[in-house]
């Protein structure tokens, strides 16, 4: 379904089934109120999420991508997010070559009993994302589709 | 050793006054030991006793002016030798962190204050900076025989957080400062007690009490004198020794000095310069004793 | 694949802030699917019936529901589903409760939100694939590392149970912190004599092998077939000779050895048997104080030895254990208290540690059950008992509480009444935390049966005064300062994971909290699992425990290997990576990243390829992220799953 | 070249223990060179060594895993070996690397922009400052300066880091001692809009040949490469910007702390995109994170392949 149209930027999660997922039903539990922008994937662990896929991500039209995995230390894999962690900051400092603002991307921790945690990273990262506004957007097989575009809203 | 070592200097009101001679031996001690100190220009109080129990902005105002001062010399640490000038000072860089505080203060200043500047007690630069050993290589007189216990007070070294110096319940600074300079190191338990501080005024009894206290413990401990490095427990110690004498029924005579003093009579430097005719109790006996044991020592060479 | 979907109410914990039958009616647009309702409790019995009948019906081969979290009901779905016929992997859930309506109340936008949460799982549903898991046989032996209460308690129950066991000891003898104890709390029993007969169980059961002085070196394996390296380190006597005599160490002349089990209040001999009930009764040197390996001369030891068993080339030996499930019984160490410089940071002799006190106090420790100041042998009259000395201080790295030690304290100041009728005690205390069988009867007896003075308050400073140490706190109850005169201070220092535990962790894959205390499964229903399979937990190293608490764990992990054992083979979860052998391009960076070692280097016709071990996969899917052509795919969580789900949400 | 000889005969010497060696000879043209295989001693004598040795020859070792293969390397080259053989792609014991001091090889595409239509070439003539190309009866000369490639001037690596035989004598590493990203500061610097757009207008063109890929020395992937499979299926075939760009990215990413910065995707970009741009920017940010280079050092570990539990220059982001 596409984004309420003035009211919701797409956001998507990636959460490691052992902790962040666990703590965001932490904070469904708690009733800990959230915007409702964020969709979340699970994944088994943050050193499953393959960089690629927050780029496939944006690239395909999210406004903003969130991560979050286990403290460093109390993966439930022992080593996963501290791969994760590499491979999530360099993928974090490359993006805004290809002109995406630094904060379109976050990662961070949240354990499975930080529900406030999680209510607090969602709000703060959504509203980041709602002052960035709409991500740039490829639309159509050439270029001159998404630049048109793009002068159009300029003007 | 780094042999430039340069700061601005903040004397603090009580040099001016009660501690003058802490003062003169801080500025001896450092002109022997080649280390360079620059009066901080226009300085004002630090606004620690009695503004900060008042009003924590308008304290911190005092303080972050005189920073401001010190960043305008050009200069990114000044060192005092009074712990509550030190505190306050510190205290005031601490608080501007906070954006709405500093707001608060600078809005009572002429200008925004610059408040990056670190400052040091002069004794932590000479441990940290100079170096005990360093110390202990231009100590022409050593203090032979001179048994003394190091007494620190209660802020000179806390909160440790903010202090960053030396134990905040055992610290031993100048415990090494006084073995370097020869002389018979007593633990002293007491070392971070509180005096009584300001409380000399209106309740005069709990000074009385706490002080006498120390006296008392320094006595037990066989300590001839007490070295400190706060002008208000050195005043309450010394100053008031004859009054607590007289509220405890003792007959404590102990000389209390500062630790600049006996570090500058280690460096050769006189008496005079150093104010020792500045303390209440008199340390001439015990002054005497000291070359005494040096000359038998050398006759003995 | 037709795929139907399940929208649940959750009652009105769903439907009051989601319209079930809106998301419904958006799910049968969706590709793929051919069926969808809302439906009132899932999870119920109707609830599940409905799928099993839907199934049938209309000839499902994928469901979806979107109900609470997957952590809550998915095992729940997944037995529905393989009820109906379907492989239980044919299945995803959305979580439309926890994610969606509980936190938010925009109706009309958590609709909207549940329908996207529905479509991603429709779309990674059809690239689902049916899972089989595999079985394989397993070495029904048990490892059991450490020989504290809860390790002996462990190793006896499997032991009856008819298990082989394996107990490695670090120090020479078993008993760990219990046999330090003099009487254990609230019965005031003798703790060797309780603990006596247990540790000579140990070593005649004919089911258990017992390794001490001995470490572990390695783990290598899985759950059913671990192999495990064991150090047995150097004891320089040859145990199968020694008749723990003991005359070696009557006639040793270096005195001056370290006295660990003695928690160092006196010395000990360079070769020394750490206590007469140790076991085993076997001697050995301490290289440290040993003037024949130190300096080559002395030699002493060899010659009084009637068995000849004295050997000062000895070397470290390793053996290799093979088991099928090991259990972690640690342990804990104390905290290092002499951070705390207001009570002397170890300066003052007569400030000790209540473990020092316990070796005091019994009458096999150094000073033969009297107590005695360190500083002069004196009897004290005051005893001043500080509790919470590396407990509930964060100023420290310390806020949890250790739990045990108003017990103890309450014990110890029962205990110096009745060594010393006239003394007095004083225990400095926070809260009294006595919850448990008798617990609180006890502390309140020692207030008063035996007037210990409890002052709630904490110490600010110790120093010492003449012989004595005045002993300065506040009295928060009374709102005043309070100063004694104590001869002795005991310290109540509080646990902290062994020393070396994370290390241990680290070799058996286990995860560890900041404290270094090992994480159970489940903060309630898992207590004495980890999360890798067929490693178990018992005892202090999972967090300070009292005695009763660690036979109760030690019991408990042997009941779970004792589960685990009752079947012949084990099943193993299928959500593993696997790898596509033609992609495999052989570079091996899988193997380098895996963090579990289950990625071995294969040679298929000539190439190398990686091939990962199932049974060891712990399915944290490291290895897919890092292929760089993803030739290794982890099941279940596939790129093209993943990229699903991501398409399903971000259509340009 | 002075040491060219010199190079023939350390050839010579080693070839009969092995299977081919990689070398570089004249194309069909004087103004191209191409990759030579020598077998035999007859093929000896054809390798040239000349600024026209673009092809960066380490491209070739991963297929020729099990064969004993000498390769003849420049500077930049020989980072790409040290790269594969960290990676254990290939193995030390079947390559023979032959080294020598490079002073920067030729940007075709500038000598085209310089000269205009390059049609005819009936000789080219270098010097060590200059060189004389006649196109059509049409003699142009040029500063070798100004047709040198971009990674040449910046280059810190003239020298073959690794080599079984090096003739020639050993440039000193030149400055400036830091990797050079100016052009690339200077692009980060637009606003993020212009970056957006620039790269959607580059990649435009783009005709998914991947040629970029075939001569990347570590896309070892090949048939492989996750741009073309269905399962995984990152991208699709379709001719839309969005999935070329997103190769570069994967590109990119997976030379992550690995990429030597030898630039031959970019010179074998039929179409001139500027991709090593994208390289540049992950290994700066490698280089600023890990503080690490690819293929300078054999035990080395790549950075994304290995993690520290503190990581000193990763600050993350205060919630």
């Amino acid at each position: 379904m596409p984004v309420l149209e003035g009211k919701e930027l797409r956001i998507v999660g990636f959460l490691c089934n052992w902790c962040s997922y666990g703590g965001a039903d932490t904070a469904g539990v708690g009733r800990f109120n959230q915007p409702t922008d964020l969709r979340i994937i699970k994944v088994p662990c943050s050193g499953r999420i393959d960089p690629l896929f927050i780029v496939k991500a944006l690239m395909n039209g999210a406004d903003g991508v969130l991560v979050s995995g286990c403290h460093p230390r109390d993966c439930h894999y022992s080593e996963g997010n501290f791969y994760a962690r590499r491979r999530l900051e360099i993928m974090q400092k490359f993006l805004p070559i290809l002109g995406y603002e630094p904060g379109r991307f976050e990662y961070t921790w949240v354990s499975a009993s930080e529900g406030q945690r999680w209510q607090q990273v969602v709000t703060e990262f959504t509203d980041q994302i709602h002052k960035l506004g709409p991500a740039p957007k490829i639309v159509g097989p050439e270029a001159s589709d998404t630049l048109s575009l793009m002068q159009a809203a300029l003007k | 050793m780094n042999t430039s070592l340069n700061y601005a200097y903040y004397p603090g009101c009580s040099s001016t006054g009660t501690s003058v001679e802490y003062d003169m031996s801080s500025r001896a001690i450092c002109a022997a030991l080649g280390i360079q100190l620059q009066d901080v220009p226009d300085w004002s109080c630090c606004g620690s006793t009695p503004a900060h129990t008042v009003d924590h902005s308008l304290s911190s105002a005092l303080s972050a002016r005189n920073l401001d001062q010190v960043a305008s010399m050009g200069l990114d640490s000044c060192i005092t030798p009074c712990p509550s000038c030190l505190a306050n000072l510190k205290t005031a860089k601490h608080k501007m962190q906070d954006e709405n505080f500093r707001d608060k203060v600078n809005k009572l200043l002429e200008k925004p204050a610059n408040t990056q500047v670190e400052t040091k007690s002069v004794l932590q630069i000479l441990v940290e900076d100079y170096g005990i050993e360093n110390i202990k290589k231009k100590v022409v007189k050593p203090l032979t025989g001179l048994v003394v216990g190091a007494y620190y007070g209660c802020i000179l070294n806390r909160p440790a957080e903010l202090m960053q110096f030396d134990s905040r319940e055992h610290p031993m600074a100048m415990d090494n400062i006084m073995e370097a300079l020869g002389a018979t190191v007593v633990p002293f338990p007491l070392k971070v007690e509180c005096c009584g501080a300001s409380f000399g005024i209106p309740r005069k009894d709990v000074v009385m009490r706490l002080s006498g206290k120390l006296l008392d413990t320094a006595q037990e401990i066989g300590a001839l004198a007490l070295v400190t490095a706060c002008p208000l427990c050195q005043m309450n110690l010394d100053m008031r020794q004859s009054q607590i004498n007289r509220a405890n029924g003792t007959k404590h005579n102990i000389p209390i000095f500062y630790f600049t003093q006996l570090l500058g009579l280690a460096l050769g430097l006189t008496e005079k310069e150093l104010g020792m005719d500045k303390l209440c109790v008199s340390p001439r006996t015990l002054l005497n004793s000291i070359a005494k044991e040096e000359q038998i020592k050398e006759k003995a060479a | 694949m037709k795929i139907g979907v399940f929208v649940c109410h959750c009652g009105s914990n769903i439907e009051a802030t989601v319209d079930t039958a809106t998301v419904a009616a958006a799910a049968r647009e969706f590709p793929g699917v051919v069926f969808a309702t809302d439906t009132m409790y899932t999870c119920s019995e109707p609830g599940q019936d409905e799928i099993v009948d839907a199934i049938k019906e209309h000839n499902l081969d994928g469901i979806v529901v979107a109900s609470c979290s997957p952590r809550m009901h998915e095992q729940t779905f997944r037995r529905t589903v393989e009820r109906a016929g379907l492989n239980k992997y044919l299945f995803e859930m959305a979580n439309i409760r926890e994610h969606v309506s509980w936190i938010g109340k925009d109706r009309e936008a958590n609709t909207n939100k549940a329908v996207d949460l529905v479509r991603m799982a429709s779309e990674k549903l059809m690239n689902n694939q049916p899972l089989y898991p595999k079985k394989f046989t397993i070495n029904k032996r048990v490892l059991i590392i450490g020989g504290g209460v809860a390790g002996i308690q462990a190793a006896l129950d499997c032991a009856d149970g008819g298990l082989e066991v394996v107990m490695v000891e670090k120090t020479s003898t078993i008993g760990g912190k219990m046999a330090k104890l003099d009487k254990t709390f609230p019965t005031v029993d003798c703790s060797s004599c309780i603990l006596g007969p247990r540790m000579v169980d140990v070593a005649q059961h004919p089911n258990i092998t017992l390794y001490a002085f001995s470490e572990i070196e390695e783990i290598n394996g899985y759950v059913g077939n671990f192999e495990i390296k064991v150090k047995k380190k150097a004891t320089y006597v040859d145990w199968d000779a020694c008749t723990g005599c003991g005359i070696c160490m009557e006639k040793c002349p270096s005195k001056k050895a370290t006295d660990t089990f003695n928690e160092e209040i006196d010395f000990t001999k360079a070769i020394n048997i750490p206590f007469a009930q140790a076991i085993p009764k076997k001697a050995k040197i301490d290289p440290e104080f040993c003037t024949m390996l130190k300096k080559g001369k002395c030699g002493v030891c060899a010659k009084v030895c009637p068995s000849g068993c004295i050997d000062y080339e000895m070397k470290d030996e390793f053996i290799t254990e093979k088991v099928g499930a090991i259990v972690t019984a640690t342990g804990f160490d104390l905290f290092d208290w002499t951070v705390y410089e207001e009570y002397g940071g170890g300066r003052y002799p007569d400030v000790i540690t209540s473990l020092q006190y316990e070796r005091m106090l019994s009458a096999s420790g150094p000073t033969g059950g009297h107590i005695k100041r360190p500083s002069d042998g004196k009897e004290p009259k005051d005893v001043v008992f500080i509790q919470c000395v590396g407990s509930r201080d964060k100023s420290v790295g310390r806020p949890y509480c250790t739990g045990f030690c108003c017990m103890y304290t309450a014990k110890q100041a029962i205990l110096t009444k009745d060594h010393l009728p006239g003394s007095q005690s004083y225990v400095f205390y926070m809260d009294i935390r006595a919850a448990g069988k008798l617990y609180d009867e006890f502390t309140r007896r020692a207030m008063e049966e035996y007037d210990t003075n409890y002052i709630r308050g904490r110490v600010s400073m110790i120093y010492p005064k003449g012989d004595k140490l005045l002993v300065r706190g506040a009295d928060t109850l009374m709102g005043t300062q309070v100063e004694v005169d104590a001869d002795l201070v005991v310290l109540a220092v509080g646990a902290e994971a062994s020393k070396g535990a994370s290390k241990l962790a680290e070799k058996l894959r286990i995860s560890y909290d900041s404290y270094g205390f090992y994480m159970e499964g489940h903060p309630k229903l898992k207590p004495v699992e980890t999360n890798t399979a067929g490693v178990y937990l018992a005892g202090a190293c999972q967090g300070p425990k009292d005695i009763p608490s660690s036979v109760a764990q030690g019991s408990a992990a042997a009941a779970k290997v004792l589960g685990l054992f009752s079947k012949d083979q084990l099943e193993s979860d299928p959500q593993v990576s696997t790898v596509d052998i033609k992609r495999c391009i052989g570079c091996g960076k899988c193997i380098q990243t895996c963090p579990f070692g289950a990625i071995k280097e294969i040679d298929f016709r000539g190439m190398i390829k990686a091939n990962v071990i199932e049974t060891i996969c712990q399915g944290c899917g490291i290895c897919t992220s890092t292929c760089p052509q993803g030739a290794v795919q982890l099941q279940h969580s596939t790129d093209n799953q993943i990229l699903s789900e991501v398409n399903a949400l971000c259509q340009f | 070249m002075k040491f060219q000889e010199e190079l023939k005969e350390s050839i010579r010497k080693a070839l009969p223990e092995l299977d081919v060696v990689i070398g570089w000879c004249g194309s069909f043209d004087p103004l191209h060179a191409t990759p030579h295989f020598i077998y035999g001693e007859e093929d000896i004598e054809k390798l040239e060594i000349s600024p026209l040795n673009v092809h960066n020859l380490a491209t070739y070792l991963p297929g020729m895993r099990g064969k004993k293969v000498g390769v003849v390397v420049k500077g930049c080259d020989s980072r790409s070996v040290v790269e594969l053989l960290q990676e254990k792609l290939i193995s030390r014991d079947d390559i023979t690397i032959f080294g020598f001091p490079c002073t920067g090889v030729i940007d075709q595409s500038k000598v085209k922009k310089a000269i205009g239509y390059v049609g005819n070439v009936q000789s080219c003539d270098m010097s060590d400052e200059s060189l004389v190309v006649v196109v059509d009866d049409k003699p142009h000369s040029l500063k070798l300066s100004e047709v040198l490639a971009e990674k040449c001037k910046s280059c810190r690596y003239p020298d073959a880091i690794i080599s079984d035989y090096f003739v020639g004598d050993r440039i000193a590493k030149k400055d400036p001692a830091e990797p050079n990203y100016k052009e690339l500061e200077k692009f980060e610097k637009l606003a993020v809009s212009e970056r957006f757009g620039y790269w959607l207008k580059e990649l435009d063109r783009c005709i998914r040949c991947y040629a970029c890929r075939s001569a990347c020395p570590l896309c070892v992937c090949r048939d492989h490469c996750i741009a073309e499979s269905r399962d995984p299926h990152w991208l699709s075939q379709e001719n839309n910007v969005r999935d070329k760009l997103m190769f570069q990215v994967i590109h990119a990413y997976h030379m992550a702390g690995r990429c030597t910065e030898c630039g031959e995707c970019q010179r074998a970009c039929p179409v001139d995109i500027p991709i090593l741009m994208l390289k540049q920017k992950m290994n700066k940010e490698v280089l600023d994170i890990f503080n690490y280079e690819a293929g300078v050092n054999l035990k080395d570990t790549p950075p994304l392949l290995s993690f520290k539990m503190e990581e000193e220059n990763i600050t993350e982001k205060d919630w």
